[in-house]
């Protein structure tokens, strides 16, 4: 079984809260020298039989109408090594 | 004759039984839509109540807008079915693309749920018509992705036409840009908003006042007086 | 690894079994082998074990509980005792109530989030069993200092849970509690309640019966998270396990419960079901041992059968398992098929794993051979009973002398106006708005009173307007101080605070949180406060209907402070007629009601100003608790009070402050002549409330009051937008306001 | 400024009711052959100066500490290219 992951990140125009939430937290605990932080979704997809053009093709899709909202969401198709 | 209104319910779907209740207390006939089932059963007009469809995983709203109902919904809406989505329904019609722009976590990550000052910006649509234009009116607010955006472009136009028809008052409770509560589409037949009219409208429950009824109100009269 | 066979097991006598790791004692393993006549096999000893478990046994705490039956008070209402999943009550009208208080403390330290989360979802489930409706929930918490640094951890974590999968279910949050005290830091506490309604021809039992009937797990699937979690993580004290050591926290899934819960009761209305059971501690142990032991007959298990999410668990890890969101029910065959439709219609997975059978013992079979074979009493309901040593603590006679009525207290208006602020400020008295603001308090359209008010009230019928009021209350700093009174007084706040918005207390719930039984000192605390709440129950009335026990909430060998929780359901015949604690009208008389006293023991402004805990609680008088209520309600029906706040926590000075902020209106408090006012405002003697009488009224409430011999002063008049106590002092409404509602977004936010 | 990510999931024997949604959710939208989904989050940290092995070893304690649960989470870091 090989594995597709779909990464979903908010627009870069987008307010992320989550992202300045961690952000804010890091200097509290420590950790200094981080310019910026964002907070996106990962999905790892478990495809049943082997990954060519046309599956990828497909999980393209997938993301493009339902894992993201284009609206605010950009996203990347990968396979995993 | 009354009108018959139709109350969607989604795996996960909360508020329906109360919509169903606000319905009733307004003189109107609720009728129970399931999600699976593509017929509107004949109704006149249609709410998609709060809740947590599909348990708000992916997205809010994100997975119920491919429901076999939803398809009846988005072709209905497009031929002027008025259709009103509150809270979670609102999410979904964002999701169906029915309004534009999206919802996002808050601004302040939390789940609020407060009574909430908001002033009617357009008393024309078809869910609105028993208020008046700038009356201010106050019902309870609760959600953890409340937070209006759509792009600059978007926004002005949605200014532009008075499609803006509710807007937040005193706070803003999530981040939501211009302040906006709620919109509508152009035709002004599909309305959304996050707050919740239908936990306003009998004295004494939640938080004891009825200025949600008016939404019931106003779709009962245009349907009646159609 | 081979599978353990029944036959395996006889043949191989001798085989080590780590019945040590699983947390047996040798003389319960010795007894689990007498029982079967041959050494266990691998999954009797993983039942066994769960099943034996302090948690899921009450094996130190039933000799004390058996009292909650022996002294129980005459009562026509309760409908369902202690026993069964929750106790269920008569409201009247044809309604039945079913309501329980539960903890998730360790759970909820580990994984503040999924722990707290997870915590609702299980006593939701115990509701539901029961076959009814769940209406709301409340949450009684206690956390470690406000201001320590992992506080802000666990609380935030633990109110999101809680929020987010109550909100989540539909199910309002209508009270609680939040309580700082640094005995918690290492243990919170996280109780969580439920209550739920049906009509009387509704309640269903968790018992499997005739046989032939089939038995059907639903929900999700089986999983390997939490295995042996909730049973053995509330059994044992917490060291500094390294993370990786710790056992795995279930996550929930709220949506799969909510779908549980319709899909249920859709299922209860087709009259489907004979028995059903929960799945929560020692999943699948507890359900089919329990339905079995409670039944007539045996019970048969193909657990291959059982769907799974990982298909690499053995038949031990699936019978340990405690996977969330599941349940099962005992079904008659010819109704099986129209169960399962029902579920496919809520996407709900449901098996048939097994049927009762003739026989009088449980067998559970792997791919056709035979793994347990047990009597299911001897696992569900006769487990190890201990009735274990306990003494009155060497320290009790110093704290009890330790006589806070002595400490210095504030000379002069000024001071007295300082100490008021510092109190209701302080994190303890400090509005809960920041955490209670998270939670969904009006879904589902019958919440009528809620956060901030004395008891959370819940319409069940829109037609005649009945409702339900609930009160949760405990308060362990009385409870260390004196367990038997603490207990009582805890029972007393929460009876008082149902009284307090109108509603007839009828039945008691509680969770009982302490340390370790293995100290004779907390196992003198438990058999006090037992008995407390016991003796207490009887004069008022009011049955214990079920609740739960939490042993071993220490750290180390510090035991928390003993912390019994006390949740009181009263009716209400019309919700119209509730009564708000707001001060809202000008002119409003404001009467106390009941005896003030100087007692200062364990009181709010011992710890705010003086960090002080010791002396004697406040004396508790149950006679008079009761007479107060039946004023109270009284004033109600009658339409004598408009507005009424029991006195608890930080005393009458409390109490106004948050009336008037509610109503958004100031008081003038008049000192009577005799009275010291430093004593009126700050002593927490029991059996009192303010109430704002309308001066229309005032002639027949004093009458009432006169004529029934309580106790009730004139002290002043709701008016302008200050408080002022005449001759001491005067506080802007204001600055009161930011007082009470800055301090908890401070420290959390 | 270079970017390092965080992915932080939930380990294998948690349920992951959130990745379950999606999944359940595809066949109805035409999608076939995925045989499972999980849903995790993804961090984007942009970091100041170079991302060398003190650095890394830093954001590995912030995962370790702050990012992921480890009682119920798994994470890896990686510097994007
Ligand atoms: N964790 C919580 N969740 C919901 N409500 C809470 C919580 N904590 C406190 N409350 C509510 O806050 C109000 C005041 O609480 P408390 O001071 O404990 O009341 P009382 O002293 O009358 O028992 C009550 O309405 C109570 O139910
Ligand atoms: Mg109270």
């Amino acid at each position: 079984m090989a594995r597709v992951v779909v990464d979903v990140m908010l627009k870069p125009e987008i307010l992320d809260p989550q992202g300045q939430a961690v952000h804010r937290a890091l200097p509290r605990l420590g950790f200094e020298g981080i310019a910026d932080v964002r907070q996106g979704k990962r999905f790892e997809l478990e495809v049943e039989g082997p990954v060519d053009d046309a599956v990828l093709a497909r999980v393209r899709e997938m993301a493009e109408t339902f894992l993201a909202n284009t609206v605010i969401e950009d996203f990347i198709v990968k396979v995993e090594s | 004759m009354t009108a018959r209104v139709g109350v969607v319910t989604f795996p996960g779907t909360l508020d329906d039984r109360d919509t169903q209740r606000a319905i009733r207390v307004a003189g109107a006939e609720p009728v129970p839509l399931w999600h699976r089932d593509k017929d509107l059963h004949q109704v006149d007009a249609v709410v998609l109540p709060g809740g947590f469809s599909y348990g708000d995983y992916l997205r809010a709203g994100a997975i119920s807008r491919f429901s076999p109902v939803m398809e009846s919904i988005i072709a209905g809406a497009k031929d002027g079915l008025p259709v009103l989505g509150i809270c979670n329904g609102f999410q979904v019609l964002t999701e169906s693309h029915l309004l534009p722009g999206a919802m996002l976590r808050n601004n302040h990550l939390h789940f609020i749920c407060r009574d909430q000052k908001l002033r009617v910006e357009n008393a024309d649509t078809a869910w609105t018509a028993d208020y008046a234009a700038g009356q201010e009116i106050s019902i309870p607010l609760k959600n953890i992705d409340g937070r209006y955006v759509a792009d600059e472009r978007t926004l002005d136009e949605l200014e532009a036409e008075g499609r803006v028809v509710f807007r937040y008052l005193d706070v803003n409770p999530n981040g939501s840009l211009r302040d906006i509560a709620g919109i509508s589409n152009a035709a002004g037949n599909v309305v959304g908003l996050m707050p919740h009219p239908e936990h306003a409208v009998e004295p004494l429950i939640g938080t004891g006042g009825t200025d949600g009824l008016g939404f019931f109100t106003s779709i009962l009269k245009k349907l009646v007086n159609a | 690894m081979t599978l353990d066979t029944v036959t395996n097991a006889e043949k191989t006598p001798e085989a080590e079994q780590p019945w040590a790791e699983l947390g047996l004692k040798p003389d319960e393993y010795a007894r689990i082998r007498e029982i079967l006549g041959r050494r266990p096999t691998g999954a009797e000893l993983a039942m066994y074990s769960v099943m034996w478990s302090e948690h899921c046994s009450y094996k130190s705490s039933k000799v004390h509980l058996k009292q909650f039956g022996e002294k129980a008070p005459e009562n026509d209402a309760m409908l369902v005792g202690i026993g069964e999943n929750a106790g269920v009550v008569d409201v009247g009208q044809g309604y039945a109530v079913t309501f329980k208080v539960e903890s998730h403390n360790h759970p909820s330290y580990i994984e503040p989030h999924q722990g707290a989360a997870t915590g609702i979802g299980g006593i939701v489930r115990d509701i539901l069993a029961m076959g009814a409706r769940p209406i709301a929930v409340m949450d009684p918490l206690r956390f470690g200092a406000a201001d320590h640094p992992d506080t802000k951890r666990v609380l935030p974590g633990v109110v999101s849970g809680i929020g987010s999968y109550g909100n989540c279910l539909g199910l309002p949050n209508i009270g609680g509690e939040v309580v700082f005290d640094a005995c918690y830091q290492g243990n919170p506490l996280v109780n969580a309640l439920c209550v739920g309604v049906m009509k009387h021809e509704d309640i269903h039992l968790a018992k499997a019966s005739g046989a032939g009937n089939k038995v059907i797990l639903y929900g999700a699937r089986t999983g390997g998270d939490g295995i042996g979690g909730v049973s053995v993580l509330a059994s044992e004290t917490f060291d500094d396990a390294k993370p990786s050591k710790r056992p795995a926290v279930q996550v929930g899934d709220p949506f799969q419960e909510k779908l549980l819960i319709e899909c249920t009761l859709e299922i209860f209305k087709a009259d489907l079901v004979n028995g059903i059971q929960d799945l929560g501690g020692a999943g699948l142990s507890c359900a089919t041992s329990e339905l079995a032991s409670a039944g007539s007959g045996g019970m048969r298990v193909e657990l291959d059968t059982v769907h799974l999410r990982d298909s690499s668990l053995s038949p031990e890890e699936i019978l340990m398992s405690e996977s969330q969101e599941r349940m099962c029910a005992i079904v008659e065959p010819e109704k099986v098929a129209r169960f399962l439709e029902i579920c496919e219609k809520w996407d709900v997975i449901a098996t048939v794993i097994g049927e009762v059978t003739e026989g009088e013992r449980l067998e559970i079979f792997w791919h056709g051979e035979q793994i347990v074979d047990v009597p299911p009493r001897t696992v569900a309901h006769e487990g190890p009973v201990y009735d274990r040593p306990f003494a009155r603590p060497s320290w009790q006679d110093a704290l009890q002398a330790d006589d806070a009525n002595k400490l210095p207290r504030p000379v002069g208006g000024d001071e007295l106006r300082r100490q008021v602020l510092a109190l209701v400020s302080s994190p303890n008295q400090a509005s809960k708005s920041w955490i209670t603001d998270q939670y969904d308090r009006f879904v589902q359209g019958n919440t009528v009173l809620s956060y901030p008010e004395d008891s959370g009230m819940v319409r069940i019928d829109e037609d005649t307007n009945l409702g339900v009021a609930i009160a949760t209350d405990g308060n362990g700093r009385f409870a260390k101080l004196d367990p038997y009174t603490g207990a009582q007084l805890a029972l007393a706040e929460a009876y008082r605070n149902v009284a307090a918005t109108g509603a007839k207390p009828l039945a008691i719930s509680d969770c009982l949180n302490f340390g370790s039984p293995e100290d004779p000192d907390v196992m003198w605390q438990f058999a006090e406060a037992t008995r407390g709440l016991a003796d207490g129950c009887l004069i008022l009335g009011t049955p214990v209907t079920g609740g739960n026990v939490s042993l071993y909430n220490q750290t180390g060998d510090v035991a928390i402070h003993p912390t019994p929780v006390v949740a009181v359901l009263g009716v209400i015949d019309d919700v119209n007629r509730r009564t708000p604690m707001a001060f809202a009208e000008e002119g409003q008389l404001l009467y106390l009601l009941g005896d003030t006293a100087e007692e200062l023991g364990g009181s709010a402004w011992s710890e705010v100003i003086h960090q002080h805990l010791g002396g004697l609680p406040p004396k508790v008088d149950l006679e008079r608790e009761r007479l107060l209520g039946e004023i109270l309600i009284s004033g109600s029906r009658d339409g004598m009070i408009d507005a009424a706040h029991d006195l608890s926590d930080g005393g009458l000075i409390q109490a106004v402050t948050e009336s008037c902020l509610r109503g958004g209106k100031g008081a003038r408090i008049v000192v009577p002549d005799d009275v010291d006012p430093f004593v009126l405002l700050f002593s927490e003697s029991a059996g009192r409330a303010v109430v704002a009488v309308p001066r229309s009224e005032e002639l027949r409430f004093n009458d009432m009051c006169g004529a029934r011999g309580l106790p009730a002063a004139r002290i002043g008049v709701v008016d302008g937008d200050v408080i002022e106590v005449q001759d001491q002092f005067t506080i802007p409404l204001s600055e009161l306001k930011q007082a009470h509602e800055a301090t908890i977004p401070a420290l959390l936010a």
